[in-house]
């Protein structure tokens, strides 16, 4: 039986903890089978989800988040026969993890273009949640590819906070939306878990465009959400479920080319995407995965060299 | 003359209270479609019923145990320290920095600096507001409140920014070595032969909070210090008279009080993380005020919530691990345990005192 | 640096800011005037917020839903008038204790209700409060200064801010020029004169806990009928605590109320408009910024606001026989 | 026979395990001054709580004007005619005197027209009983005997035909005290009815047409005032003899203890209280400080205890003390073995939540008979308590009891014994007997008068010019902050204080 353990965020958190119940609720209506989980309170309780489900036989043991990786670091060595998938986590040395990373700035980078080609002011918005290298590592990659379309394009980026009420401030999301429409921003991409609730709301309500992170979002407000930076996180849980005991550990990358980001198009944002646009972003798409284009990772020297934090 | 015998007062109103919250804990488990015995069972089992669910317990009861005090403490002399938080916060940046950055030859030593820098980084992030308090009349509530944010920002861009590996995307400290690794229960108790969970975090700073509530109790009851906390707290125009000085008070109380919420930093970022965590205190500096009103502002008392909200804290990590009951529900069932013993404990008072005054009445 | 607009957009941003904390520092004004400390603003606030949200969209009207988040929030505030009047319980605690209630009970509700993970449904159409397009706005905002300042900053905002404001002369009104008034401050300051003087004094603390109750039922439903288009979960973020800072800034009258509410709106929205604000060269990080408002708070609360004095039987509870 | 105002029938009360009231009925004819007396929490205020609707009873009757008349709450007893003015008042501190009166009695919603019904009411009532107010004032910056007209006020703005006074007397001056009685009497003559509650038996000889003693709960006598004298009085209330006056011998000045010289003190508001005073008190003398409420005195005490900063200079045998900076607060005066007993008990004087043996050690807790290395000894202070408590007769005898749960006399007895058995060479004394019964004012007197013998200085501020004559061996004046002069008590009288009390300086004219 495999056990999913959430971030601090909550499982319904509309973009990454979701995606993965999702991934995981599909697993359970093809297979039949039932998992455990945890959406987790504390910061204690990490190793001690890790521990309990492991001794509960628990196999795999999906956990969610950066920061998991260090309470699996000490945990894992202890279960060498349970297998544990780490999602967003590629820096452990464990025989019996599976390190699932994502290339979120090469998403990024994607629906950044489309946010240029949308936009008619020149200039356009990101709303990130809190002040984390991983927020960073979001608006660094939507940056360049803003700038890949048209270097003058004004990107204007906030953070909501500094505390974990960051994540969850739909107000605050919605008056930093409002300030950077009014420093003439017409397309806002919200990476702020249930912060960017408020970003997309008010997006809609004063008829700019949005773009979702990590699900689908598109769907919230059809025809008001330009897309949605998608992170198969749904898709990378649904494969570790289905694999059970027998999955492959090792460091996985997903990015473009393993399908693991991507940018969501469906009947609600169809009309917002031309042909043009569609063939640009595909285009390059094609030239990240061939490897013609280098999309700069935030993390590969702490800076980024399209947007200043 | 006490209308009732004391131990009523003190063990059989809590009591009633508890099971009153019980109950209504209960009824919104059963409303939920859940069912409630289980749920207790769980609980009691999972935070009770074995090493590791007394490990866990007697953790989150730690945390608990120093920012009660700091509250208490505070209260005695009329402070309202909403700031244990931050000071919590302040305190984990000083552990960390003593741990990360000063080689250790064991952790015995370790432990003591960290104490220190803990005690005085809290005390120093309580420091401005009680002077402000003291000199500037700005009300203390406000301003802890404030520097709760502060701390916060100032924590975030710490660990952003400075503390932070090269390389890493988690904007946490590095693990400390593990020279500075505090012994856990498990380790504590091995060599005397009892075998306790490998697994919990439970760790030697329990017994320095335990410690402090020893040392609290002595300060504020048996020490000239807490003679003065107490007599200010109770009338400033007596202190004045007795020729206790305001200023002195207000400094001194908070500054014992920041400390002892510094020192909560032991536990969870050394005893436990290892490393310094954006939000390591996780609320502990509010529910500290839940365990020092429960725990009337005394040392036992405050001993006792803390382990009360620990079993809150675990059994509900037990519901959450084993069944679909949202984790909200351990806020609610915190909501009804602080109601009933604290809030509505009159609701119990009243009418018992009235039997106990019907039963005197009737012997004599 | 900021150019006319910019600081006419500020302002906006400042109004839709402090109109929840207006509300919230109004309620505890009623409450803590008559004696009974309230720091379950925040709680309250977070129930109707919750409440207000989930009728109206059951009901798809609004109007519907904020009854319902004044009737929780009116619920809340009778449990702290019972523990902290009837058994004169410690209210400090009782109001603690209404913050955890309304956290938890919020999100258990949402979920057995709704099951999207303690939110409600997406608002829309008559199930939230629009925005009120004064008289000719779209004519005047040509006119210089005054157009843009009655247009953008005055017209367009939702019911409940207009709301918020006219209580403040209407609390002012309420207190200083009526008997309720009169006997609501004497309560507060000294309720055995009350008392010896023929009024009820649990009567009136009820009366000033529960118009605690409507102002917050109001504040949460502004959050979530008329800021946001639903319930997500804390999502009241600090602000009853913020409310509560600003009353006791004002030192519990109800115009400083309106001017403290204002000022930490506006700190606010200048925090949220001005990040990392480069000074030749050094940038000052954003978490300064994130600070500013709070850090403001202290240098103001200590520089220029003299020592507070809150209500004098506030917090006690009336005990006449032990 | 007339109709009885007032009857009480088998009134009884009881907080918790302590019976207030047993069983007492009285009965009060209309149109007379009702006297009652009693000891320190024999229940007298208790009893007129009830009849007002404060507190409820447990069992008895209220008959009204031969009516049978429930009162369970204040409305109905001012419905009833009902007025009382508290022992301890129930004013609203920030409030001005009209919003006080109407508080309660508002005709209709709003306060403007009531304000101005009450303002011209008020008028009327201050020309008929000479009650001036002035309307504006707030409450917290009038002095005590004006708040008292208020409450008078407020009765009788709500027309009351029954008035009940609690210890009206206690603060204020002999001139005030005249005055009220004036008041009382023009009431009475109108037919209204009077109780009045007092420990001062010249009071109740004075006015009254009857009165009543209770004892610890219960009535014991209703007599004549005609038919009675002081020290029958004396006897029914606390069951002895009491000497009614202070025995002491003449005083034998001995070298100076205490030199005050131009003394200034300015209050938190700015305003000078204190205006350049020069004082001596010697060795072996008690010089009382008379004068009204409210003219510096308490300032003077607080500037002497340390309690407060001062300027100007005053020596200690010899010595100068600081009156501002280090070394000048409270702790240092007990250093230089000043004593303090301060005028306000509760909110001084003692930690009213503290046990007594806690309160013993109040002020006096850095004495080092009182540590044990780094922690208090507690032991060696209850033990010293339990001698002062036995030596100074508190009851209850219980030195775990809180401060709160003993009765103003035996806090005050408390008080004393801390600071008398410190053997000071200086005593401040600050209103010693207020709201104290006569049994532990005999007591208190004694003990000052004993510190005197000893040869120690002491300085005693009072309001009540028959305890300055009965203790002082030399009075001062004070007056606006200024000693207005100094007299032998045997060559004055109150006639020639009550005048430099108001400011008039018979000398200069
Ligand atoms: N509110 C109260 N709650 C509990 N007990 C009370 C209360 N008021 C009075 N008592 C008790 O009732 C007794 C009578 O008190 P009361 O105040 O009537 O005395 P008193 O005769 O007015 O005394 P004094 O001369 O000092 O004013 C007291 O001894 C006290 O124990
Ligand atoms: N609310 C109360 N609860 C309990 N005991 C009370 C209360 N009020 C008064 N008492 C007790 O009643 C007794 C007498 O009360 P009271 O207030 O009349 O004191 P007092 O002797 O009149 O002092 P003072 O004249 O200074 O007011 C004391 O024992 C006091 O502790
Ligand atoms: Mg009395
Ligand atoms: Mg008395």
């Amino acid at each position: 039986e495999p056990a999913l353990i959430f971030d601090l965020g909550g499982k319904f958190d509309k973009s990454f903890n979701e995606a993965a119940f999702n991934g995981a609720q599909r697993w359970a209506e093809e297979t039949g089978g039932s998992f455990r989980e945890i959406e987790l309170q504390s910061e204690a309780q990490r190793e001690q989800a890790l521990r309990r489900f492991a001794e509960a036989g628990a196999n795999p043991v999906i956990t969610m988040g950066f920061a998991m990786a260090d309470p699996l670091s000490a945990v894992a060595a202890d279960y060498p026969d349970t297998k544990f998938v780490a999602v967003d986590v590629t820096w452990l040395d464990a025989p019996n993890i599976r390190q699932i990373g994502f290339a979120e700035h090469e998403g990024s980078y994607l629906v950044g273009m489309m946010a240029a080609m949308a936009s008619k002011s020149g200039t356009v918005g990101f709303v990130g949640g809190m002040d984390i290298p991983l927020i960073r590592h979001f608006g660094c990659g939507y940056a360049q590819g803003v700038k890949a379309v048209n270097p003058d394009v004004k990107i204007v980026a906030n953070m909501t906070g500094t505390t974990p009420a960051a994540w969850n401030d739909p107000v605050k999301g919605s008056e930093l939306t409002k300030a950077q429409i009014s420093q003439g921003a017409d397309v806002v991409y919200a990476a702020a878990g249930g912060t960017g609730v408020g970003v997309l709301q008010t997006a809609a309500d004063e008829g700019i465009l949005s773009i979702g992170v990590d699900s689908n979002q598109n769907h919230l407000h059809p025809g008001k959400v330009l897309t949605s930076m998608l992170k198969r996180v749904d898709v990378a849980v649904y494969d570790a479920m289905k694999a059970g005991e027998n999955l492959e550990t090792g460091v996985f990358n997903m990015g473009l080319a393993e399908e693991g980001v991507g940018y969501a198009l469906d009947d609600n944002n169809a009309a917002l995407i031309s042909g043009e646009m569609k063939a640009a972003v595909d285009q390059a798409r094609q030239d990240i995965i061939d490897g013609k284009l280098n999309v700069v990772s935030y993390y590969e020297n702490d800076s980024c060299p399209a947007l200043k934090f | 003359m006490d209308k009732m015998p004391k131990w009523a007062d003190v063990v059989l109103i809590p009591l009633i209270s508890l099971i009153l919250a019980a109950i209504l804990s209960a009824l919104v488990i059963l409303g939920i479609g859940e069912d409630p015995v289980a749920a207790v069972n769980m609980m009691v089992s999972g935070a009770l019923g074995s090493t590791y669910g007394w490990g866990y317990t007697l953790y989150y009861a730690t945390n608990f145990m120093f920012t009660g005090l700091a509250v208490a403490v505070a209260f005695h002399a009329r402070l309202f320290n909403i700031g244990g938080e931050g000071q919590a916060m302040l305190g984990g940046l000083g552990v960390a920095m003593i741990c990360l950055y000063i080689p250790w030859p064991h952790w015995t030593m370790a432990l003591l600096a960290a104490c220190a820098a803990s005690m005085l980084f809290g005390a120093v992030w309580a420091a401005i507001p009680a002077y402000l308090q003291a000199r500037r009349g700005s009300h203390i509530v406000i301003t802890t409140i404030m520097f709760n944010f502060i701390a916060a920002a100032l924590l975030n861009y710490m660990l952003v920014n400075v503390m932070r590996p090269d390389g890493s995307m988690d904007p946490a400290s590095e693990r400390f070595p593990a020279a500075v690794h505090l012994p856990t229960l498990h380790e504590l108790l091995a060599p005397i032969g009892i075998s306790f969970s490998k697994a919990a975090p439970a760790n030697v700073s329990l017994l320095v909070a335990v410690l402090a509530c020893v040392v609290v109790w002595a300060l504020i009851w048996r020490t000239r210090l807490g003679y003065e906390i107490r007599a200010y707290g109770h009338s400033e125009s007596g202190a004045l008279y007795a020729g206790i000085s305001p200023f002195k008070i207000t400094m001194v109380a908070m500054l014992i009080s920041g400390a002892l919420a510094g020192l909560m930093a032991t536990n969870n970022v050394m005893g436990e993380a290892e490393r310094l965590v954006l939000n390591s205190t996780e609320g502990a500096g509010f529910i500290g005020i839940a365990v020092a009103l429960m725990g009337r502002s005394h040392p036992f008392g405050v001993f006792l919530a803390a382990i009360l909200f620990g079993f809150l804290y675990q059994g509900g990590a037990e519901l959450a691990l084993w069944t679909n009951i949202p984790r909200e529900l351990i806020v609610v069932i915190q909501a009804l345990v602080i109601l009933f013993t604290g809030a509505l404990d009159n609701m119990v008072r009243m009418p018992l005192e009235k039997v106990f005054l019907a039963l005197r009445k009737g012997n004599a | 640096m900021m150019d006319f607009l910019t600081i006419i957009q500020v302002l906006d941003s400042t109004i839709r800011l402090s109109t929840p904390l207006l509300l919230a520092c109004l309620a505890g004004l009623y409450s803590e005037r008559a004696g009974i400390f309230d720091i379950g603003l925040e709680g309250k606030m977070l129930m109707a917020a919750f409440f207000s949200a989930a009728v109206a969209a059951v009901s798809g009207s609004v109007w519907l839903g904020l009854l319902a988040g004044i009737a929780s929030s009116l619920v809340l505030a009778g449990l702290h008038g019972l523990a902290s009047i009837t058994f004169r319980g410690n209210q400090l605690i009782s109001g603690v204790a209404i913050n955890f209630l309304a956290a938890g009970m919020t999100v258990l509700v949402a979920q057995d209700w709704f099951k999207q993970g303690g939110r409600t449904p997406s608002l829309f159409g008559g199930a939230r409060f629009e925005p009120i397009d004064w008289p000719l706005a779209e004519t005047l905002s040509g006119i210089p200064v005054l157009g843009p300042i009655y247009a953008e900053l005055l017209s367009g905002h939702s019911v409940l801010v207009y709301l918020a404001f006219l209580a403040v002369p209407g609390t002012w009104w309420l207190l200083y020029r009526t008997r309720f008034g009169l006997r609501l401050r004497a309560v507060g300051e000294n309720p055995a004169a009350v008392d010896t003087a023929g009024v009820s004094v649990v009567g009136l603390r009820y009366a000033a806990v529960m118009i605690c109750g409507v102002l917050c039922g109001i504040a949460g439903a502004y959050l979530a009928t008329a800021l946001q288009a639903g319930f997500v979960k804390d999502m009241t973020a600090g602000r009853g605590f913020i409310a509560l800072a600003a009353l006791i800034f004002a030192k519990w009258r109800p115009l400083h109320a309106m001017w403290a509410c204002l000022l930490f709106g506006l700190l606010q929205a200048v925090a949220l408009r001005f990040q990392n604000i480069d000074l030749g060269g050094v940038v000052i990080p954003v978490q300064v910024m994130d600070a500013l408002p709070y850090i403001l708070t202290v240098v103001i609360l200590a520089g220029f606001v003299g020592k507070a004095i809150p209500p004098r039987a506030g917090g006690e509870p009336y005990v006449k026989e032990r | 026979m007339t109709v009885p105002a007032i009857e009480l029938k088998g009134i009884s009360k009881s907080f918790g395990p302590v019976q207030a009231n047993k069983d007492i009925s009285i009965s009060v004819a209309p149109g007379t001054i009702h006297g009652i007396i009693g000891e320190n929490g024999a229940g007298k205020s208790t009893l007129m709580s009830i009849l007002y609707g404060f507190y409820k009873a447990d069992k008895g009757e209220i008959w009204i004007n031969g009516k049978k008349t429930e009162i369970p709450d204040s409305q109905a007893a001012i419905a009833a005619g009902i007025g009382m003015v508290f022992q301890h008042f129930k004013l609203v501190e920030n409030f001005t005197v009209l919003e006080n009166i109407i508080l309660g009695a508002e005709d209709g919603g709003l306060l403007k027209p009531s304000l101005a019904k009450a303002r011209r009411t008020l008028a009327e009532l201050a020309a008929e009983y000479e009650l001036n107010v002035d309307p504006d004032a707030v409450i917290e910056e009038i002095g005590v005997g004006m708040q008292q007209r208020v409450e008078i006020l407020k009765a009788l703005y709500r027309q009351a035909e029954i008035l009940i006074l609690d210890e009206p007397t206690g603060v204020l001056t002999p001139a005030e005290a005249d005055q009220l009685f004036r008041i009382l009497h023009r009431l009475k003559d109108e037919g209204k009815t009077i109780i009045l509650i007092t420990h001062k038996l010249r009071e109740i000889m004075e006015a009254t047409d009857t009165v009543s003693v209770m004892r610890r709960g219960e009535m014991t006598a209703t007599v004549k005032t005609a038919e009675t004298s002081p020290e029958h009085l004396a006897e029914l209330m606390v069951g002895r003899k009491v000497l009614l006056r202070v025995d002491k011998v003449p005083a034998k000045p001995g070298k100076p203890i205490l030199e005050i010289e131009n003394l200034r003190v300015t209050d938190e508001k700015g305003v000078e209280r204190v205006k350049g005073i020069d004082l001596t008190v010697r060795a072996g003398e008690i010089l009382g400080i008379a004068g009204v409420a409210g003219n510096g005195q308490s300032e003077l005490l607080e500037v002497l205890g340390g309690m407060r900063p001062g300027s100007g200079a005053i020596r200690l045998n010899g010595a100068p003390l600081p009156l501002s900076g280090p070394g000048s607060d409270a702790r240092a005066r007990r250093t230089a073995h000043v004593a303090h007993v301060p005028e306000d008990r509760q909110r001084e004087g003692l930690i009213m939540d503290f046990h007594a043996w806690e309160n013993v050690a109040f002020g006096y807790h850095h004495d080092p008979a009182y540590q044990s290395g780094i922690f208090m000894n507690n032991a060696a202070l209850r033990a010293d308590t339990e001698r002062k408590i036995e030596k100074f007769d508190v009851r209850p005898a219980d030195g775990w009891l809180a401060a709160k749960n003993f009765s103003g006399g035996n806090q005050q007895k408390i008080v004393v014994a801390r600071e008398i058995e410190r053997n000071p060479d200086l005593l401040l004394v600050g209103q010693p007997t207020r709201g104290v019964d006569i049994g532990a004012i005999e007591f208190i007197h004694k003990q000052i008068v004993a510190l005197r013998d000893q040869g120690k200085a002491v300085l005693l501020v009072s309001v009540e010019l028959e305890e300055i004559f009965g203790l002082a061996d030399r009075i001062a004046v004070m007056f606006d902050g200024h000693i207005m002069g100094e007299r032998l008590p045997d060559e004055t009288d109150e006639k020639e204080l009550g005048l430099l009390m108001a400011g008039v300086n018979g000398e200069a004219a």
